[in-house]
């Protein structure tokens, strides 16, 4: 049982609160947009530049100045505005952006984020990510609850180098839904089929049920 | 899960008094406008009906000649005023000299860079301008690259006020000519924006890189059609 | 003799060189621009938010949404641009504002400026007047040689609070070009007849001639 | 006196050529463009054919797929790179691993604050971006409100490559979409600016309140009509 990727992001899509600024970061994240009602009047922020990032265009349509973060031609909406770097970072920074939902490749129980950099792997830089991390208002990761190896991504505290400290506030995985909480994760949610022994048993910090 | 509505939808208010209900006593208000041009008018009249006092307005010049923000000076609104220019605003000098209202008067650089800062999450910057001035008072300084620089931080706000040619439903904002000044900079700024559109257009009737001042800095947005938009000095030549 | 208004506004304008880009402060200053060649090249940058400002309007051409930082009517040039005032400071404070002409109360001999305010009288305030003597890439002072009641305006250090240390470089008065040495003005032009002694009586400050 | 021409007229240039002449060994290029959209395609070109060499490229991605500034990267002409992401940028990932390049990598928030810093006048400011990080290490923190903050400082540059759709001859430009990207701010940093324009149009043609850079911060224009605008990601989604 437990999510898979589309159900992950079905999940992560309620919670997002109508009316509000969501950056969706590369990958996992950018599912999400498909399970929002067409009248949530969500806005997708993408760092490069866009505010009301549309879908993908229909083929022929695609403009190769007109690309998200990911730099996938996307397309945007009506009430959309293009804008520069600073400006758009400005927006990050500034606590303007009410939701950004990232990947992850360790959350700590504090809310520590690792999600750039694997030591020994190939460095692909920093982007977005620290900006994002550390400046939008609420930080929801969205992950697999563990590695290829079978590792815990969810940790008490990370080995790999931090994207920002104390900044992630919920993590959705294929197990379920958890918040950070300081001294272990909370359990908001189990998906289907999934135990509270068995979430535990693949977390590696303490977890705490309600 | 919570489920509370973001503040992004449903901005546009019917009415100035609609706009205006959030203000508060003591609010931080931060006012678009270069003297006389680019000012909220009808805002600035709502709060004066609205009642809020004790303000602390955060404007270039807080008004002229009577009009504009000089309204909230004789409607004795004002506890503070945080200014570059006082000029010929006599209401605003009567109000410092009699003691009425706290003045601070900034150099007009460092004004907006510290409301950019703010808008921008940046807490603190050096810049050269008032370094050995009586701007400098209290303020640390620090070299770099040989020359001295002076430590501001940002300037934040409860409110801002905002005038601008055309807003659209999500308050992508375009502004005319030199009635731009400020006002991007306060909206960034403030915790609630609310902006005031000589002309509410359709979503999309803005092409997106035409837009001045993105919605995601504005909460919301009231249409006015007329202004009264006063001349401080009309100058003029004669066509040959 | 020596120069009036018109003729002091006239030998200002033959400090710009063509191609820069130049702001000039309220009052005297303003009068510089008619002295300048059509074919000067040269661009007029308003604090307020606009570079390009062109001559005052026609009668009932006027648009109170156009002024210069002197709040009155102008105009915008073909090839001008409105901006908002953080990006107009950017180019004062950022040195892209080749050259600032700028009023004076006083003016001592290491290129200390004294223009905002004297004290006990009306304070006006600061408005743009720090940020462009400290950031212009060079200062031009305009101003009477003296004050109404005969006192120097060229000084040994100024009383008066100070508007930036060590920005001007130039002096342009009724009596002629001075330029600051650091212990003295140097003498560059003299007004039609005056004499040396003449300005050194009217200086505050050693004069040097060449 | 002197009567040196300024550096704002006669700034249109007939060739890529001409355009880059003043271009030398050693200096600190920025180059527009968020990975190869919005990329100076000619002049990046032109740079390879110019000559120059040991250059400290300032840039958010340095090319990819062989194309944009990985051109640069082959021909061995950059001594260092000051990027955000590598990506799948091979030849960037050859360069730093055989020590051909100096590498530094820095959060895309705080490059373009440094670099719009820089043009701005202001030498340093404190940002919450990499507190605790790698990002850190060596660089003063400071507490504003209860929060720690890093100090960074600005990031200028000799020379400004960036492309915009429309340019009129006194360097106002117009971006499209998202190439909009770095190019302005990198303009504000640079000592000389060079703009490569899709069109070149009439002094005028460009409303006032339409121009998204200044042409304050350009000082050298070349039209080029023709690019092949790459597409880096290309996706789409069947028509319904």
């Amino acid at each position: 049982m437990s999510w898979d990727k589309q159900q992950m992001a079905a999940r992560a899509a309620r919670e997002i609160a109508p009316g509000s600024i969501v950056n969706l970061g590369i990958g996992l994240p950018t599912l999400v947009a498909d399970y929002l009602p067409d009248d949530a009047g969500v806005w997708f922020h993408s760092e490069n530049g866009l505010l009301g990032m549309g879908p993908f265009p229909y083929e022929g349509d695609e403009d190769p100045q007109l690309i998200n973060a990911g730099k996938e031609t996307v397309t945007v909406v009506a009430g959309g505005s293009t804008f520069d770097s600073a400006t758009s970072f400005a927006m990050i920074r500034g606590g303007h952006v009410d939701l950004a939902i990232l990947g992850a490749m360790q959350v700590a129980m504090n809310g520590d984020l690792a999600n750039w950099w694997i030591p020994g792997g190939k460095m692909m830089g920093i982007g977005g990510a620290m900006d994002l991390a550390s400046g939008a208002k609420r930080i929801l990761v969205l992950t697999q609850h563990v590695t290829k190896d079978g590792e815990p991504k969810l940790v008490r505290a990370c080995d790999y180098p931090l994207t920002a400290k104390g900044c992630v506030h919920r993590v959705i995985t294929e197990l379920g839904v958890l918040d950070v909480a300081g001294d272990a994760f909370t359990l908001v949610e189990l998906a289907p089929g999934v135990s509270e022994a068995e979430l535990a048993a693949k977390t590696g910090a303490p977890l705490r049920t309600r | 899960m919570e489920h509370t509505s973001g503040r992004h939808r449903d901005k546009v208010r019917a009415s100035v008094a609609d706009a205006l209900a959030p203000l508060f006593d003591g609010a931080r208000v931060m006012v678009g406008g270069f003297g006389l041009c680019g000012n909220a008018e009808a805002l600035i009249a709502g709060v004066v009906a609205h009642g809020a006092r004790d303000l602390h307005l955060i404007s270039n010049n807080a008004g002229n000649l009577g009009k504009g923000l000089a309204q909230w000076l004789r409607a004795g609104i004002v506890k503070k005023v945080t200014c570059t220019y006082l000029g010929n605003n006599d209401d605003l000098h009567a109000a410092r000299e009699s003691g009425a209202v706290e003045l601070e008067v900034i150099p007009q650089g460092t004004f907006v860079e510290r409301i950019r800062a703010a808008g921008a999450g940046i807490p603190a910057f050096y810049t050269p301008t008032g370094v050995g001035t009586v701007v400098a008072e209290g303020k640390e300084t620090r070299a770099f690259g040989g020359r001295t620089y002076l430590l501001e931080e940002a300037l934040s706000a409860d409110f801002a006020l905002i005038r601008c040619h055309r807003a659209d439903p999500f308050g992508n904002a375009r502004f005319w000519r030199t009635a731009r000044n400020f006002s991007p900079l306060m909206a960034m700024a403030a915790k609630t924006t609310i902006a005031e559109a000589d002309e509410l257009v359709a979503l999309g009737a803005i092409d997106p890189d035409d837009v001045h001042l993105p919605g995601i800095f504005v909460h919301r947005v009231v249409e006015v059609r007329e202004h009264e938009d006063p001349f401080e000095y009309r100058r003029v030549r004669a066509r040959p």
